[in-house]
C-alpha cells in the first residue's frame, strides 16, 4: 500500500515549502517596490516577469507539477498555449486594427 | 392546360419568371467575385464527383456479393499524401484568390465619391453631400466609384447589395467603409442582413442605378435645401467650435483649414492621417487626440452630438479648404440667434465655451 | 453468400441475457441515481430525442413561416423567438451532446475495456447539469422565449431586447458546464482506463475522435461561459465592457462567443466522423484505410479548429491582417476533412460490402458532408465570404454539416449500437427506407438555400422578396418529408423494444470491444478484464476468435 | 505519457488482496484512481484558466485602450490592503501545502491544524476584500446606473486620488474608469467566488479531517483541494500586479 502511493507521488519537504513561500514573499515586496520607480516600458514588462515567475514557483512546488508525470506538465502546457493563444489572437486583432486598412 | 386551375398556372407562370440561379450582376466587382465563385463551385463539383463516383463504383464492384472476402489494406503514404497535397493546393490558390477580392471590396480607390450611412433599428438613412436624405434607398450613379461611410445608432447592421457582391456591417460606434462601382442602371435589392431585432426583415430598401445624367437631374430634385457641409457648418457655429478653431494667432485649438487628410503630430508622439474616424474620435474622445502645440482643453462632445450631426461636421471639415472659410463661419456664429444669449455676457468675445466645457475645464 | 452480415442467433432459443445493465436494478430511483455510464447514456438519449423533437417542431414553424413572402403565419417577432430557440434547443442542447453524451457515453468506457468512465458520480452530474439547462430553456420558452438569436450578439442582447436573454444565457451556462463534465471525463479515462494492450494506436477511431471532441469542450466552453458571464453583467448593470458608449468593444463578445462556438462546430462533428470510421469500417470488413492519418486528422482539426473564430466575423470590422491570417488558417483547417472523407472512401476499396441501415447513414453523411465542408471553404475565403455571409448560403453550409453530417451520423451509430444497448435489432427493412427518405428530404429542404443565399437572401428573415418563393416552398416541402424521415426511426426503434428480433453477442461482426460482450451487456461491461491482443478493425483475428469457438462448441459437443 | 494499463494488471493482485474501502469498484487499483482524479483536477483548472483567460483578454484590450484612465482608476486601489491579501493569500498557500504534506505523512493534528490557518486565511482576505468593495461602493466607484466621476474630475476632493497625485483628468478620459471598475469587479469578483467556494469545500475538509478521513492514506480529495487553492493564489499572483500596481509613480 504505502509504496504504491510513494510511487504515486512525490513527498515534498517542508523545507522546500519554506523556501518557496519566502521566494513568494521577497516577489511580492519586488512588484510593490518596482512599481514606484518609473522604468517606463519596463515596468509592465517586470511585473508580469515577477508574477510569472512566482505562478512557475507555486506550480512547481506547491502543486509538485516539478514531480508530476509527463501527461500533466504536458496537459498544463497545451492550456497554456491555447491561453496565449486566446490573449494573443484576440489582441492581434485589437493591435492591427490601429494599423488602418492596409 | 385547361387540366390545371387558372390559379395554380398562374402561380407557375410567376414562380417562374421570377426564378433565378443567380444574382444579377451589376457592379465591377460582381464578376470578379463570380469568376472565384465559379471557381470554387467548379472545384467543389469536381471533388464532389470523384467521392461520389468512387463510392458508387466501389460499392458496386466490391459487393459482398460479388466480392466476398475483403482485403486488408493498412493504407498508401503515397495516396493519402495525393489527397492532402491537392485540397491543401486548390484551398491555398482560393486564399490567395479570395484575399486579392477582399482588398479590392474594402479598399476604396481615391477618387470615390463618398455617401454616409446611418443604419438604426430599423432602417437605413443615406445622406448625400449635396444634403439630399434618403430612407430605405440609395440612389446611385452607374459607373461611378461609390464609397460608403457607414455607422450604426444602435446595434450592429449589414448592410448587404447582392447584386453588387457587396456587404459590410455597419457597426455602433466606429466608421465602416465599402466601396463599389455601379455597371448597370436598375433597381436592386438592399437588406440588412445582420439579425437587429424585431423588423429585422423589414429593414430592406431598393438600390438604384440611374445613368450620370438621371443622377444629375434626381440630385438636382431631391435636395433639401442645405448641403450636409452646410448643416455642419451651422452645427459648427452653433457648438461654438469656432471660439478654439479659428484662425487668430492666439487661438486655443489648431486651425481646421484643410486638416483632412493632413498627417498630424499629436501630443501622445504618434502621428496620424486625419480621416473620417479620426475627426470623429477627436469629436468626442478629444483628450486622447491632442495635436502637437495645444493644450488638452477640448471638451467631449459625446452624447450631445447624433450620429447625423459627426457625419454633418465631418463633411463640413472636409470641405474647409481655407482659413477664409473658417473666417466666414466665425463671422455668422455671432449672428446665429442661438449664440447671442450665450455671446452677450461674455461681452467682446464671442462664446467662449460650449455648455459642457463649463464642467470639465474649469476644475 | 448472403448480402448482409447479420450472424443472429438462432431464433428460437434465443433469449436476452438475463443479467444485464437494464436488469440488474429497477426503478425510477435505480436510474436517477445511477453512476453506470450505459444507463447515462440511456438517459441522455432520451432527453435529446425529446429536446430534438422540440427543436425540430420549431424549425418546421419557421419552415412554414417561409412558405409565403409575407410574414403571415406568426408576427416577426414571434418569428425571432422561434428561430433563436430552434438555434439554441439544437445547438446546446442536442447538437453538443448528441453523440458524445449518448454512443460516447454508453460505449467509449466499453471500446477501451473499462468498467465505467473515470468519475461516475460526474457523469450523472453532468447530466442533471444537462436536464436543468435544458428546463430552463424550456421555462424560458413558455414564460415569453428570447429573440437574439443563438448567438447573442451584442449590443442587441444586452441593451435592446426585453425578452428572457438572462434566463436562456443561464441555461447555455449550465448546459455548458454539464459538456465540460462530460469532456473530462472522457479524457481522463481515454487516458487512465485503458484495458491491458489497449495501446493508443489501437482505439478505435471512435475514440479519437471523442478525444479530440472531449479537448475542445474542456478548453473552449469556460470562454462561452465567461462571455455569457459578462453579457448578463452588461445586460443587468451595464458594466460597459460590450457597450460602444462606454467605450466598450461588441466585437469582443463576438471574439469570445466564437472562441467557443467555431470549435464547438468541431464538437458536434467530431464525435459524430468517429461513428462514421467505426460504421464504415464493419460494414465493408475492412480496417480503416490510413488509420493514423483519420485518428491524426482529428486531433489536427480539434487543434486548428481552436484558431479560425474570427472567420465568422469577416465583415465585422475585424482589422483586415486578422482577415488574413484567420482565412488562411480556416484553410488549413479544411485539410484534415477532407483526407477523411477520401480515407474512408478508400475504405471501401476491396472491402466486402453490405448495406444496412448504418452504411446507408454513412454514405448519406459522406456524401452530405463532403458538400458542407467544400461550401464551408466558400465561406473561409475571403472575397466569397463578403457576397455569402449573413444570407441563407450559410444556413445551408451549416445544416449540411450539422443535420446532413451529424445527425446522420448520429441516426447511423444509433442503428449500428441499438442491438448492443437493448439487445434487440431494430427492423432492417422500414429503417433503410427511413435512411433514403432522411437523404431525400435533407436534399430537398436545405440544397435549395444554396441557391437562395447565392441570390442574396438573408437568413433570420420572416418576410422576403416574392421572387424567392419558389426555392423556399421547395425547402419547405423537403422539411416535411424530412420531419416524417426523423419520426419513423422513433417508431420503429420503440417497437423494436418489444418486438425486434434478438440480436446476440455481436450481430454486425465487428471487432470493438463492445460487441465481444453479451448485449446488453452487464453493468460492469465485461465479466473480466478483456486484454487487447490485436489491431483495430483487425477482421482476421475476429474470424480466428469464431473459429476457435466454434471447434470448442464442437469439441465439448 | 504514463501508460497506467501496462503497469495495471502487475499491481491488480496486491489491489485484491487489501481492497481498501475507498478504491471505486471501477478502478484496478489506488493508484489508477489517485491518478485519474489528480489528472481531472488538472484539466478542470485548465477550463478555469480558459474562463479567467477571457476576463483577462477583456483586461488587455482596455488597458491597452485607455491607459490613463487605468492608471489613475488604479490609484483608488490600496496598496497596503492589496499587499497584505496578497500576504494572506500566499500565507495560505504555503499553510495548505503543508496541509497536503500532513496528509502524506500522515499527521492528523497537522493536518488539521493547517487546514484551519487556511481556512482563517481565507476568511481574512475575504474580510479586507469586503473593506475594499464597501469603500468602492462608497465611493460609487460601482459601474452601472450610480458610477460617480468625482474622483476622477477632481481628484482634490479624494484623498486616494490626491495621495497619488492624480491631474484632473478629462470628461472623455474619466469615462473610461468605469470600464477599469468592471474589470476590477468582475476579476475580483470571480475570484473571490472561487475563494468562497473554497472556504466551503475547506469547512467541510476540516470537519472530516479531524475524524480522520485523510489521515489513512487517502489523500486525494486533499491534494485535489490543494491543487484548487493554489490555483486561486496564481489567479491572485496575477490580479494583484495587474489592478494594482499598474503605474504608481
Amino acid at each position: 500500500m504505502s509504496e504504491n502511493k510513494e510511487h504515486a507521488l512525490h513527498i515534498v519537504s517542508p523545507r522546500i515549502y519554506v523556501i518557496i513561500f519566502a521566494l513568494l514573499l521577497v516577489g511580492t515586496a519586488i512588484t510593490i517596490w518596482a512599481s514606484y520607480v518609473d522604468l517606463g516600458v519596463l515596468n509592465p514588462i517586470i511585473a508580469l516577469g515577477i508574477a510569472c515567475s512566482k505562478a512557475t514557483l507555486v506550480v512547481l512546488f506547491f502543486m509538485h507539477v516539478k514531480y508530476a508525470t509527463k501527461l500533466t506538465k504536458l496537459t498544463i502546457f497545451a492550456g497554456l498555449f491555447l491561453f496565449m493563444a486566446l490573449v494573443g489572437m484576440t489582441l492581434s486583432d485589437y493591435i492591427s486594427r490601429a494599423w488602418g486598412s492596409w | 392546360m385547361d387540366h390545371i386551375s387558372p390559379a395554380i398556372w398562374q402561380f407557375l407562370v410567376k414562380w417562374m419568371t421570377n426564378f433565378a440561379l443567380f444574382p444579377p450582376e451589376a457592379s465591377t466587382i460582381a464578376p470578379q467575385m463570380d469568376a472565384l465563385l465559379f471557381f470554387m463551385v467548379l472545384v467543389s463539383l469536381i471533388g464532389l464527383t470523384i467521392v461520389v463516383l468512387l463510392i458508387t463504383a466501389f460499392s458496386i464492384l466490391y459487393s459482398k456479393r460479388r466480392h466476398p472476402v475483403a482485403a486488408q489494406i493498412e493504407g498508401s503514404t503515397l495516396l493519402e499524401a495525393t489527397w492532402t497535397i491537392i485540397p491543401l493546393g486548390l484551398f491555398l490558390v482560393m486564399f490567395v484568390w479570395g484575399a486579392l477580392i477582399y482588398f479590392r471590396v474594402f479598399t476604396p480607390p481615391a477618387n470615390a465619391m463618398n455617401i454616409y450611412v446611418v443604419g438604426k433599428q430599423w432602417m437605413w438613412k443615406a445622406e448625400h453631400p449635396g444634403g439630399q436624405h434618403e430612407i430605405n434607398a440609395l440612389h446611385v450613379p452607374a459607373g461611378r466609384a461609390v464609397q460608403l461611410t457607414m455607422i450604426s445608432q444602435d446595434v450592429f447592421h449589414s448592410f448587404s447589395i447582392p447584386a453588387f457582391r457587396v456587404k459590410r456591417e455597419a457597426i455602433p460606434g466606429r466608421y465602416t467603409t465599402v466601396w463599389f462601382q455601379a455597371t448597370t442602371p436598375g433597381t436592386y435589392h438592399l437588406f440588412c442582413t445582420q439579425y437587429c431585432g424585431t423588423a429585422h426583415s423589414a429593414m430592406v430598401g431598393d438600390i438604384v442605378v440611374l445613368t450620370p445624367e438621371d443622377y444629375r437631374k434626381w440630385l438636382a430634385e431631391s435636395t433639401s435645401g442645405a448641403s450636409l457641409a452646410q448643416n455642419g457648418e451651422r452645427l459648427f457655429a452653433s457648438l461654438s467650435c469656432a471660439a478654439c478653431h479659428n484662425t487668430r494667432p492666439d487661438a486655443r485649438g489648431p486651425s481646421l483649414a484643410n486638416v483632412y487628410g493632413a498627417k498630424l503630430a499629436l501630443t501622445s508622439g504618434q502621428s496620424v492621417t486625419v480621416d473620417d474616424a479620426y475627426l470623429r474620435e477627436a469629436i468626442l474622445n478629444p483628450s486622447e487626440h491632442i495635436t502637437q502645440g495645444y493644450a488638452p482643453i477640448m471638451p467631449t462632445y459625446q452624447g450631445q452630438i447624433s450620429e447625423e450631426g459627426i457625419i454633418a461636421l465631418i463633411e463640413y471639415i472636409k470641405n474647409l479648404n481655407s482659413d477664409y472659410r473658417i473666417q466666414q463661419t466665425t463671422n455668422t456664429t455671432d449672428m446665429l440667434p442661438e449664440s447671442v444669449g450665450k455671446a452677450a455676457p461674455a461681452g467682446q468675445k464671442p462664446a467662449v465655451q460650449a455648455p459642457a466645457a463649463q464642467g470639465t475645464v474649469k476644475q | 453468400m448472403s448480402d448482409t452480415i447479420v450472424s443472429l442467433p438462432d431464433q428460437s432459443t434465443a433469449r436476452i441475457p438475463k443479467m444485464n445493465y437494464l436488469s440488474k436494478e429497477n426503478g425510477l430511483l435505480s436510474w436517477l441515481l445511477t453512476g453506470d455510464h450505459k444507463r447515462i447514456g440511456i438517459l441522455y438519449l432520451i432527453s435529446i430525442t425529446f429536446f430534438f423533437f422540440i427543436g425540430g417542431a420549431l424549425a418546421g414553424l419557421i419552415r412554414l413561416e417561409l412558405l409565403t413572402p409575407q410574414s403571415d403565419l406568426m408576427a416577426t417577432d414571434t418569428y425571432n423567438k422561434v428561430f433563436t430557440m430552434h438555434g439554441v434547443v439544437m445547438i446546446f442542447l442536442f447538437l453538443v451532446p448528441s453523440v458524445p453524451a449518448t454512443l460516447g457515453n454508453f460505449f467509449l468506457p466499453m471500446m477501451i475495456g473499462a468498467k465505467d468512465l473515470a468519475l461516475p458520480k460526474v457523469n450523472l452530474l453532468s447530466w442533471y447539469l444537462y436536464m436543468i439547462g435544458g428546463i430552463l430553456v424550456l421555462v424560458t420558452m413558455i414564460t415569453g422565449g428570447v429573440d437574439t438569436g443563438w448567438t447573442f450578439t451584442t449590443p442587441l442582447s444586452t441593451h435592446y431586447v426585453n425578452t428572457n436573454v438572462l434566463s436562456t444565457g443561464l441555461a447555455v451556462f449550465i448546459a455548458g458546464f454539464s459538456s465540460i463534465f462530460t469532456g473530462l471525463n472522457f479524457i481522463v479515462t481515454i487516458h487512465k482506463m485503458r484495458a491491458p494492450g489497449m495501446t493508443w494506436f489501437r482505439l478505435p477511431l471512435f475514440v479519437w475522435a471523442h478525444y479530440a471532441a472531449s479537448i475542445l469542450m474542456v478548453l473552449g466552453t469556460p470562454v462561452l461561459a465567461i462571455a455569457i458571464v459578462l453579457l448578463a453583467l452588461e445586460r443587468t448593470i451595464g458594466i460597459g465592457v460590450f457597450d460602444p458608449a462606454k467605450g466598450g468593444d461588441p466585437l469582443l463578445f463576438q471574439h469570445l462567443f466564437w472562441f467557443y462556438s467555431h470549435p464547438a462546430v468541431y464538437i458536434m462533428i467530431l464525435p459524430g466522423m468517429g461513428v462514421i470510421s467505426d460504421v464504415i469500417s464493419t460494414f465493408s470488413r475492412k480496417r480503416v484505410f490510413g488509420y493514423t492519418a483519420v485518428a491524426f486528422s482529428s486531433v489536427a482539426i480539434a487543434v486548428f479548429g481552436f484558431f479560425v473564430w474570427a472567420h465568422h466575423m469577416f465583415i465585422m470590422g475585424v482589422s483586415n491582417y486578422a482577415v488574413l491570417v484567420f482565412s488562411l488558417l480556416t484553410m488549413l483547417v479544411a485539410v484534415p476533412s477532407a483526407i477523411k472523407i477520401f480515407n474512408w472512401t478508400f475504405t471501401l476499396y476491396k472491402g466486402s460490402i453490405t448495406f444496412e441501415t448504418p452504411m446507408l447513414y454513412a454514405f448519406g453523411f459522406m456524401g452530405l458532408f463532403t458538400i458542407g465542408g467544400l461550401t464551408g471553404v466558400f465561406l473561409g475565403t475571403s472575397g466569397t465570404d463578403i457576397h455569402l455571409t449573413e444570407t441563407y448560403f450559410i444556413v445551408a453550409h451549416f445544416h449540411f454539416v450539422m443535420v446532413g453530417g451529424m445527425l446522420m451520423a448520429f441516426l447511423s451509430g444509433i442503428h449500428f449500437w441499438w442491438p448492443k444497448m437493448t439487445g434487440r435489432m431494430y427492423p432492417e427493412k422500414i429503417s433503410q427506407l427511413a435512411a433514403v427518405v432522411t437523404f431525400i428530404g435533407f436534399n430537398f429542404t436545405f440544397f435549395p438555400q444554396f441557391i437562395l443565399g447565392t441570390l442574396g437572401m438573408p437568413r433570420r428573415y420572416a418576410s422576403y422578396p416574392a421572387e424567392f418563393q419558389i426555392l423556399n416552398v421547395f425547402s419547405t416541402a423537403g422539411a416535411t418529408i424530412l420531419g416524417v424521415g426523423y419520426l419513423l426511426p422513433v417508431l420503429y426503434l420503440t417497437w423494436s423494444l418489444k418486438y425486434g428480433a434478438i440480436a446476440g453477442d455481436n450481430p454486425w461482426q465487428a471487432t470493438g470491444l463492445e460487441w465481444q460482450t453479451q448485449s446488453p451487456p452487464l453493468t460492469e461491461n465485461f465479466v473480466e478484464m478483456p486484454i487487447m491482443d490485436h489491431e483495430a478493425y483487425d477482421y482476421e483475428w475476429l474470424e480466428r476468435k469464431n473459429l476457435e469457438k466454434q471447434k470448442e462448441v464442437a469439441s465439448v459437443g | 505519457m504514463s501508460d497506467n494499463s501496462a503497469i495495471a494488471d502487475g499491481v491488480l493482485e496486491n489491489a485484491h488482496d487489501e481492497h481498501p474501502a475507498h478504491l471505486r469498484h471501477h478502478f484496478h487499483d489506488v493508484e489508477q484512481q489517485a491518478d485519474a482524479s489528480n489528472f481531472a483536477m488538472w484539466l478542470f483548472l485548465l477550463t478555469e484558466v480558459m474562463f479567467f483567460g477571457g476576463l483577462f483578454t477583456a483586461y488587455l484590450i482596455y488597458r491597452n485602450w485607455y491607459y490613463p484612465a487605468f492608471v489613475s482608476a488604479s490609484h483608488q486601489l490600496s496598496i497596503p490592503l492589496g499587499g497584505f491579501n496578497t500576504l494572506l493569500l500566499i500565507t495560505s498557500s504555503f499553510t495548505m501545502a503543508m496541509g497536503v504534506w500532513c496528509a502524506e505523512t500522515r499527521r492528523k493534528s497537522g493536518l488539521v491544524l493547517c487546514l484551519i490557518l487556511t481556512f482563517i486565511l481565507g476568511l481574512g482576505f475575504l474580510g479586507i476584500k469586503s473593506i475594499e468593495y464597501s469603500e468602492k461602493i462608497e465611493k460609487h466607484h460601482v459601474p452601472g446606473f450610480h458610477y460617480s466621476l468625482n474622483s476622477f474630475l477632481d481628484p482634490d476632493s479624494d484623498a486616494a486620488a490626491k495621495a497619488a497625485g492624480d491631474k484632473p483628468l478629462p470628461l472623455d478620459v474619466a469615462r473610461h474608469t468605469e470600464l477599469y471598475f468592471s474589470l476590477y469587479f468582475a476579476m475580483t469578483g470571480m475570484h473571490a467566488l472561487h475563494m468562497i467556494i473554497g472556504i466551503g469545500i475547506l469547512g467541510f475538509m476540516i470537519f472530516r479531517a479531524s475524524a480522520g478521513a485523510y489521515t489513512g492514506g487517502h489523500i486525494t480529495f486533499v491534494e485535489n483541494f490543494g491543487l484548487y487553492w493554489h490555483f486561486v493564489d496564481i489567479i491572485w499572483i496575477f490580479l494583484f500586479p495587474l489592478l494594482y500596481l499598474i503605474s504608481r509613480h
